[in-house]
């Protein structure tokens, strides 16, 4: 056992970063928020490995693990990286040309309620294959075949939705087990991109409560400010190591049951994203609350995840069902 | 204790309901956000309506063309406004809320005669200068300042979060008139007119997109003495006024909606059915929905408490804090709930399908603002561990 | 409407706390445990009214109201007074010679969920009249009849436990509308008791801050002590609000619903209770966590309290019921 | 990243969780509380089987009778020493948990082959006299003096929580050698022998009732020079060393039972029935579990990262802050959940009828403790900020 990055590890982690903070810097995202994402941008990343990470290198992947890829996603969060990325990481064993970035694929999961009779897909209006998880399996969707309109205001700015009147019942492509297999593959690399925002979120409020002077001190110096900040970084510090310990359970079952592993790292994570958020907007008070800071883009995708897959609540109840298989 | 509205308030009641049933809908909907000027006609308006009818200011003195009426009286009217969904008190907000009130406390004899049934009868839009770029939670290391010239002032600084500011008659300014003095010491309150020469704005765009607020740029603004509210470089316990009726039964209206906004939240959990159940079968979301409405009550008590002592006192106590604090946490949880209620259909900021998905996750950022505006959670619970439990202040 | 202290009663509250600060001074309790509850003490609760205060004068009581009752209760838990005093002023009106002090009363709940076939009384040992309340109405056993063993370290000192292996079934008094009542009017009664705890703990809290230093001041002068304390403070204001206001709602149902008004009061009282016990054994440091200091005694009670008429997850879920009528 | 223990490791779990099973059930339940030289007996009387059967000091050097094994060893060891509910290592854990690790990485050769064979072989009981009346999260003000008198230091003082003071042989003593310094800098690090002339005791009662702590009080005790650990005046770096141990791996074994209490109580969940339904049918109930799960899983894992950190460094990393904090916040919530669901049965701290209310509820009481010693969650937070993420220090 020797729970730490590898080598390897370590500099596919700087590698990412690197390519996110080059490509995606603050000072940038309001004229990325003009067109959050396309064709181009999903190549992008499709180079980078970032869908094909996982696949065997004579399928056009790059043979890692669910450990690099969680490194990967949580560099990906640290920038919220825009785009359907997830489902495409996914999907990528699932539907031809996602991994060579030639096809562009997004995910829905029937499951999750909604109050309307209306479907909203993140990225609808971009996609060639929206994959369906219904209650009998999983279905293929023709991106051509998806009508409706473009949410006026989407939530985050980074994920326009197409609100679908009538979504096609699409092509059965796949049995229960498949749908299993994708929700919880995909799970993991949400939660990895919780973890890449909950990390972000601290570093931002942090710095900022350094430069930020009230009462003549920054207000760094004030035990509220500074209480506030460590439970966020203990927060941080529990969703890392949830989330690669759930990865190298998903690689190597023997270590443990992945399913819980995976439904643990996603209830930490995914609150540590949303909490971290919180206080970051609080901490930058006002400026928090202005569209020009970095706060409210962390909160917004926070929201967008929570609602893809399946709430840390029901999180939670997996856990649950699995409390007696540490 | 007595918390039985009297005959007199039941009567109030069911006049103000009875207009307030015909002319909201007449009212017609808000306007959009960017059209500043047909916002103005219509936040006015009403408020034009509202004076007509005898509903302006119920508590502020008749012979500024209040309504004279008691503290319960103003009880009754925010059960109902919030109960009727009439519109949002918008533009008259500073006016109404904070400015109107601090003249009612402080202001001159010519003052009040000037702005107080102007501010009743919607001709008067006031915004709020306080906050500056460099003084937020700590609000009297104010900057901006004003030099006496003869009979004026004259003003140079930098404010923001001056809402309405693009199509406000006055602001409610703060400003530096004496920098010699350690802060608190230095600062007075002024009615700024906003069509004086040297002002300019600049909209904030918030996390919900364009906003009513600005920054706002003073340049050797020329305010005339007399607009002075109470004594030079008194601002500052004048400004605790005012924002001792911010924290106080300013937010009655709101507490009344929390508690309307958690019934409307039931009622959507009854009709959303997944697997043959319906969300409000969950009992942890039940019993969710029950621990915030208990608070909310709770809160809608306190506040009841807390007019008890207002009516005794005639000022809102420093236990306006506590209100504040309780308020805006619990806001944001209950919008919170109501996001997560919504689910894929909380992530359109606009409503979909007649639904209430757009108010209720817009609601939920804006909660956001209210635990850093007006005294921080962080500077309430300054206030009522150094002010109410008489624990040490801060080393400085 | 004046939601304020009338002049009596300030009065009322002034007289049974000068009561209850010269019968269970702090630095008696040591004394009380040995005998925590008596016969004597009960008569001399009833002397003070405590339980025949809401009956008429001529059933031998004192004519107030619940808002009163409610004000005696809160100064009761202030001092966390011993005995079934919350049973004994809910069933002063069902069973005769409580509100002399002849009879010693206490109740039981058996909708409460225990893990063992055995039922815990409080006080078991010294009732003259156990009130059953069951599924189907009201029962009443004579404390004769129960036989079992004194728990040998009860939670609180202040509140020894009979564990009673066969309850009898006893003799039908009531029906279940009689059942609800003694519910509903115990449950306020218990939220006023969680008040006084509250408000003590604040004050106990504070007190010791202000007195206790470390590095170099006061440990009342540092923010994250003083953050808690205003919480602390938040959440008594909040519970004394909605206990008289539930009292009020009591006692003049035409101003709202009294079943919401009291389940919101003991959500909110008997959180107070807990959060602020919690509390104030952390501000008190290691000296919170002696016996000797008053913050566990308080902490205890509430723990018995809130296993006594319902939990405060079973009150949120009545709130929750009448969500539709304020 | 790697989470699969070595062929070794799992060849060590098999071995241990065999003994265990065979030992555990013969070494009976523990002696009453009260009946203190009983529980000196079993406490060292299991650990003499351990040393002898190899398990004592896993990963403690084996030139002084450890195993000298690796750190995933020792966490082997924790889990299957949780998993078998052997007995809790009550008057060794001031030897295995501080004293000892602190003499192995400052302690001179001496020390070392005096002490730790001993304290491994359950011949030597150690206790801890660091916190005093007026230094408690202040620790470093401690008052106790030890002054130089030939080779002797004359300790005077008195010391508080001090655990098994009754029956232990040594003490780990924190002590003012220099007054004339800044506090920090005047602090001494010494083994006082408990047999010395002048050393009384002065039990404490918890709110658990008796308890293994007592006050200590030191009149003119002659400790001899050669008892300091490390150099005169570096005690405050050495105390350190120690709290940082108890600030990190010492945790895993808790972390290990908290994650088994959850299992446990789920089953008594599956148990307890009231209409017809268990109380693990109430989703809300299950989620909240859950969600605890969840927690202790993520803290497992942190263990195991820092245990990484460890193996790289040698030393419990600043990072061991949030372990601790973490940990015995969540430990409060799981046993406090724990007393919820034994409903009134937890109104008793001694167990009935063969349930575990007792335990649950006393468990629980002591959770109370573990935000409070060793450093506060207060004291944790500020590290965290200061120490990790480099905001400014409190100012003084």
């Amino acid at each position: 056992m020797e729970f730490q990055f590898t080598e390897d590890q370590t500099a596919l982690q700087e590698g990412i970063r690197s390519f996110c903070e080059g490509r995606f810097p603050f000072d940038g995202i309001a004229e990325l928020e003009k067109a959050p994402f396309s064709k181009e941008l999903w190549a992008e990343l499709a180079e980078m490995g970032v869908f094909g990470l996982r696949l065997p290198e004579d399928q056009g992947g790059v043979g890692l693990g669910m450990a690099d890829a969680a490194i990967v996603f949580a560099e990906l969060g640290r920038r919220v990286v825009p785009g359907p990325t997830v489902w495409g990481a996914a999907l990528a064993s699932v539907i031809d040309g996602v991994a060579s970035g030639e096809v562009v694929v997004s995910g829905l999961d029937t499951r999750l309620a909604s109050p309307a009779g209306m479907t909203l897909v993140d990225y609808g209006d971009q996609l060639d294959v929206l994959v369906v998880l219904r209650s009998d399996g999983v279905y293929r969707v023709e991106g051509s075949a998806l009508s409706g309109e473009l949410v006026e205001e989407p939530l985050d700015p980074l994920t326009p939705m197409l609100a679908v009147t009538d979504l096609p019942q699409g092509e059965k492509i796949g049995d229960n087990d498949l749908a299993h297999q994708i929700r919880v593959e995909a799970t993991l690399l949400a939660s990895a991109f919780f973890l890449g925002m909950a990390e972000s979120t601290v570093e931002y409020a942090v710095a900022y409560a350094k430069g930020r002077e009230q009462f003549d001190r920054p207000i760094a110096g004030f035990q509220a400010i500074k209480h506030i900040a460590a439970d966020m970084y203990v927060k941080q510090e529990m969703a890392r190591a949830a989330v690669y310990a759930a990865a190298c359970t998903f690689d190597d079952p023997e270590i443990g049951n992945p399913i819980r592993a995976i439904a643990s790292a996603r209830v930490v994570a995914g609150e540590a994203a949303m909490h971290n958020a919180r206080k970051c907007v609080q901490i930058y008070g006002g400026m928090g609350f202005t569209w020009e800071m970095p706060p409210h883009y962390y909160l917004k995708r926070t929201f967008v995840l929570e609602n893809t897959l399946g709430t840390g609540e029901f999180a939670s109840e997996i856990v649950a069902r699995h409390i007696d298989a540490a | 204790m007595d918390l039985r509205y009297s005959d007199a308030d039941e009567k109030f009641r069911r006049e103000l309901r009875s207009w307030l049933d015909q002319e909201v809908p007449k009212h017609g909907a808000p306007p959009p956000r960017s059209d500043w000027d047909a916002r103005r006609d219509y936040d006015m308006g009403w408020q034009k309506k509202l004076f007509e009818a005898g509903y302006a200011g119920v508590n502020w003195p008749s012979e500024y063309g209040g309504r004279g009426a008691t503290l319960t009286e103003e009880l009754v009217y925010y059960e109902e406004y919030a109960r009727a969904k009439a519109p949002y008190v918008g533009m008259n907000f500073v006016g109404l809320r904070h400015g109107g009130p601090t003249v009612i406390a402080e202001g001159t004899e010519l003052q009040k005669q000037t702005h107080l049934p102007k501010i009743l009868r919607g001709d008067e839009v006031w915004c709020q200068g306080f906050s500056e770029p460099s003084a937020g939670s700590d609000l009297a290391a104010l900057k901006t300042t004003a030099i006496r010239d003869g009979d004026h002032y004259v003003v140079n600084g930098q404010k923001t979060w001056t809402s309405f500011a693009q199509k406000a008659d006055f602001c409610e300014l703060l400003v530096r008139t004496n920098p010699e003095v350690p802060k608190h010491g230095g600062i007075s309150w002024v009615i700024m007119p906003m069509d004086l020469p040297g002002i300019s704005i600049s909209p904030i765009d918030t996390i919900r997109g364009e906003s009513d607020f600005a920054e706002m740029f003073l340049e050797d603004v020329r305010v005339p003495v007399e607009h002075l509210v109470g004594e030079e470089n008194d601002g500052w316990r004048i400004t605790n006024v005012t924002l001792r009726f911010e924290r106080g039964s300013a937010w009655a209206q709101d507490i009344y909606e929390l508690k309307e906004f958690l019934s409307d939240m039931a009622e959507v959990a009854r009709n959303i059915t997944s697997d043959g159940a319906t969300a409000w079968d969950d009992i942890g979301l039940r019993r969710e929905a029950g621990h915030l409405a208990a608070e909310a009550d709770s809160l809608w008590a306190l506040m009841k408490w807390q007019l008890g002592e207002v009516a005794r006192t005639g000022m809102p106590g420093i236990g306006g804090s506590a209100l504040k604090l309780a308020f805006t946490e619990l806001n944001q949880r209950v919008y919170e709930f109501g996001t997560r209620l919504m689910g894929r259909m909380g992530l359109s900021r606009t409503d979909l399908a007649g639904h209430r998905n757009g108010y209720t996750v817009d609601t939920f950022l804006n909660t956001l603002s209210l635990t850093i505006a007006a005294g921080s959670s962080q500077v309430q619970r300054n206030i009522i561990s150094e002010r109410i439990l008489g624990m040490p202040k801060e080393k400085r």
